[in-house]
């Protein structure tokens, strides 16, 4: 069981059309060689799903300023001038999520919940098309889970195995995309042995990762 | 007319005096962040940062930055020894679970019933609400911290016009004008600007402000 | 009549071929932990202990013991180096979400429409459901490992009589006797035991069996 | 701020009737020596929310042996045989929650979730008086968040600021416990001096503990 691969070897796993989860916060904790690698296959119609959409040049932010995404669920588009332009032209669709239910969302998803109950959004725009719950009196959000074809991670320290480390605010979305997507790939900025990770440091368990690609190559 | 720098610095210093010791707190970006320079080396503040991180120290340039540490504006930060590192769910789970103690942040707009604007302008300005939403409905205590008015156009209104970040969550706006208390009965002007007179700080405030029995001089 | 511990043999011996590469695994407290026994050197499985771990090792005893590495079950365990600690929240994420390949347990009573019951007698019995219901909900494949019947009485049944642990979840049976497979029109005997007939494992059985096809010798 | 107290300069925070949450599994990661305070204390009427209730003579099993418990929500009761009479004879009563179930309840609790949905329990005794609701067509049991005034806690190693790191499996509930409790006191097998624990490392922040105390004292 060998998962550290050539970047280019993962080519066959993407299509148009699918449903992308990418980690980060405003680029940190992005793996930008994953990006890479869907600008240079070009494929079209993605869903993707992150905290944000970054920069016009970095992370996330790329792949909405080279046109290959039709909808994107995110909790903060502001950094990012293309996602406004596009949206406000009907060329992409944007979900806005506040950042905690987003989160949350995505673990649902991955944590096999059938949804979560939450104040946040309760008497604004978010309550749109949404269930709403009454709890001993009080009022609740309905938000649904989110899941991913693919999810695409950066990890600080990766193991052969596939256990990650994360350094810093790098961590953000990442563990929680490990969780919610059906084949997960992890650009590592530095590989080490199996066992190189104490079993308590690891952030995200290697059952959860199907391929390792090597960040500085 | 105070000038917008000095402004700034009347209301980063005023909100400094909410915060008490031990207290976990998170600051929105921009005016907010400033708060920081007026907390007194007595008085142990815990600074929580929504991207995944308590114990967050100053902004670092130059060759003390780490890119793997950043705050919620993308700006290279350092963490203190008692800090801590987390992903967004369980920094989301502090903010949401009432866990942060004070939450300061900005407005586009803010009424007398507490209600927030600061997320989107329809058909001009659609940045998204990032944590926001959550921040003001979890945190223990909500205080707007912004320049009274928008080129002159006031931004404490009786409703505000601009869809809701939250209904009823505000506890405090401090502007460099004055500090006013959201109360059921309405906004109370509980301190003033030693500048200005209370009908001027009426003049360009839409909300009808009730004076406090103590109003007092900000400081 | 094979004695019990024979009974064991067979049944873990069996399991374990139900088990593939790389797969992610959780056995239930008892019989089902005998599994490990019998895994091929040339695959290789993760065992998750929902307590909080991947990569779960052997049992230990004596000074190999490290008291804050317990199973389940609370004895004392080692971990692989590809192994990685968690919270429960996290433990049961991975067993709710999906991402547990397959879960062995045992039953009080099973039947043809993939009902199980193994978590209380009432009024006799009440040790509780532990993490038993999520394991067969979110597992991918539920097996069921147990001894066929339970002093004589059939285990096997039309319907079960105790309180489900959840509903049509099984998707396979291994006993001493045989393996069943649990499909839309009820229970298929895919392999017997070589020393025991198709009439003698359907007397020890409430369900009616299908026989299978391809009905395979046991091995 | 100093956190780290005498166990004895405690016994002001707990009286009869309170909700306390106690980490551990099977006894695993339990504050023993929080336990024996209880004891010592005497208080009654306790409502006992934790994985399991242990075994006759340790952990939680021991405030319930020693006739402390009004009620216990608990996944797992079948190691302790006092539970299960006090149980039957009426003195006692014992809510079962599927575990899965009972820490995402505890999480709810603690991050601010007015419930989360889940398969777990459908079509089960544990049904019972439970909202269901449909998302999608299938159909989740809505289970509802839960809190303690006091939460115990142990930790492997503690700094004095309260950050701590849990050894092998004894984190189980004690994370979610510290987010689900008013007070948090946990109980440290070591204590070390703030920023010993490198921030990566720390399991549940400091910000969430109120008192430490010296498991070896």
């Amino acid at each position: 069981m060998n998962k550290v691969v050539k970047v280019d070897s993962l080519k066959s796993l993407f299509k148009d059309g699918m449903t992308i989860m990418i980690g980060g916060f405003l680029g940190c904790g992005t793996p930008e060689k994953l990006v890479d690698l869907l600008i240079d296959m070009n494929i079209k119609e993605l869903t993707i799903i992150g905290n944000d959409t970054s920069f016009v040049d970095k992370g996330i932010g790329r792949l909405i300023a080279n046109n290959q995404v039709k909808k994107v669920i995110a909790s903060h588009i502001g950094t990012n001038s293309e996602t406004g332009r596009l949206m406000n032209e009907g060329k992409m669709e944007v979900e806005l999520s506040p950042q905690g239910t987003l989160i949350e969302r995505i673990r649902a998803g991955g944590f096999g919940l059938g949804g979560v109950l939450t104040e946040t959004g309760i008497g604004t725009l978010v309550e749109e098309n949404k269930q709403k719950i009454n709890v001993n009196k009080k009022e609740y959000l309905l938000e649904l889970p989110l899941k991913a074809d693919i999810g695409l991670i950066k990890g600080s320290v990766v193991d052969k195995f596939g256990n990650v480390y994360y350094k810093g605010t790098t961590k953000n979305f990442n563990p929680m995309i490990a969780m919610a997507s059906d084949k997960v790939i992890v650009e590592a900025e530095s590989v080490v042995n199996t066992g190189d990770i104490k079993q308590e440091s690891v952030m995200t368990p290697g059952v959860l990762i199907d391929y390792i690609v090597k960040g500085d190559e | 007319m105070i000038d917008s720098k000095k402004a700034k610095e009347i209301i980063a210093k005023r909100v400094a005096k909410e915060l008490s010791d031990g207290q976990l707190v998170n600051l929105g970006i921009g005016l907010p962040t400033k708060v920081v320079n007026y907390i007194p080396d007595d008085i142990n503040i815990t600074f929580q940062s929504e991207n995944g991180m308590v114990g967050m120290g100053k902004l670092v340039r130059d060759e003390g930055v780490d890119e793997d540490i950043t705050n919620a504006g993308g700006q290279f930060v350092s963490i203190l020894n008692e800090g801590a590192f987390f992903d967004s769910s369980m920094s989301f789970g502090l903010i949401r679970g009432g866990h942060v103690d004070v939450t300061v942040l900005g407005a586009l707009q803010v009424d007398e019933k507490g209600n927030l604007a600061n997320w989107i302008i329809p058909g001009k300005l659609v940045p998204g609400m990032g944590g926001a939403m959550d921040l003001v409905v979890g945190a223990k205590k909500v205080v707007v911290a912004m320049i009274h008015t928008a080129k002159g156009k006031p931004k404490i209104l009786k409703e505000c016009k601009l869809p809701f970040t939250a209904k009823g969550v505000v506890d405090l706006i401090v502007t460099e004008y004055g500090v006013m208390e959201v109360t059921k009965e309405g906004l109370v002007l509980k301190e003033i600007n030693k500048d200005i007179t209370v009908e001027e700080i009426q003049e360009v405030t839409d909300a009808k402000l009730m004076i406090s029995k103590n109003l007092k001089y900000m400081d």
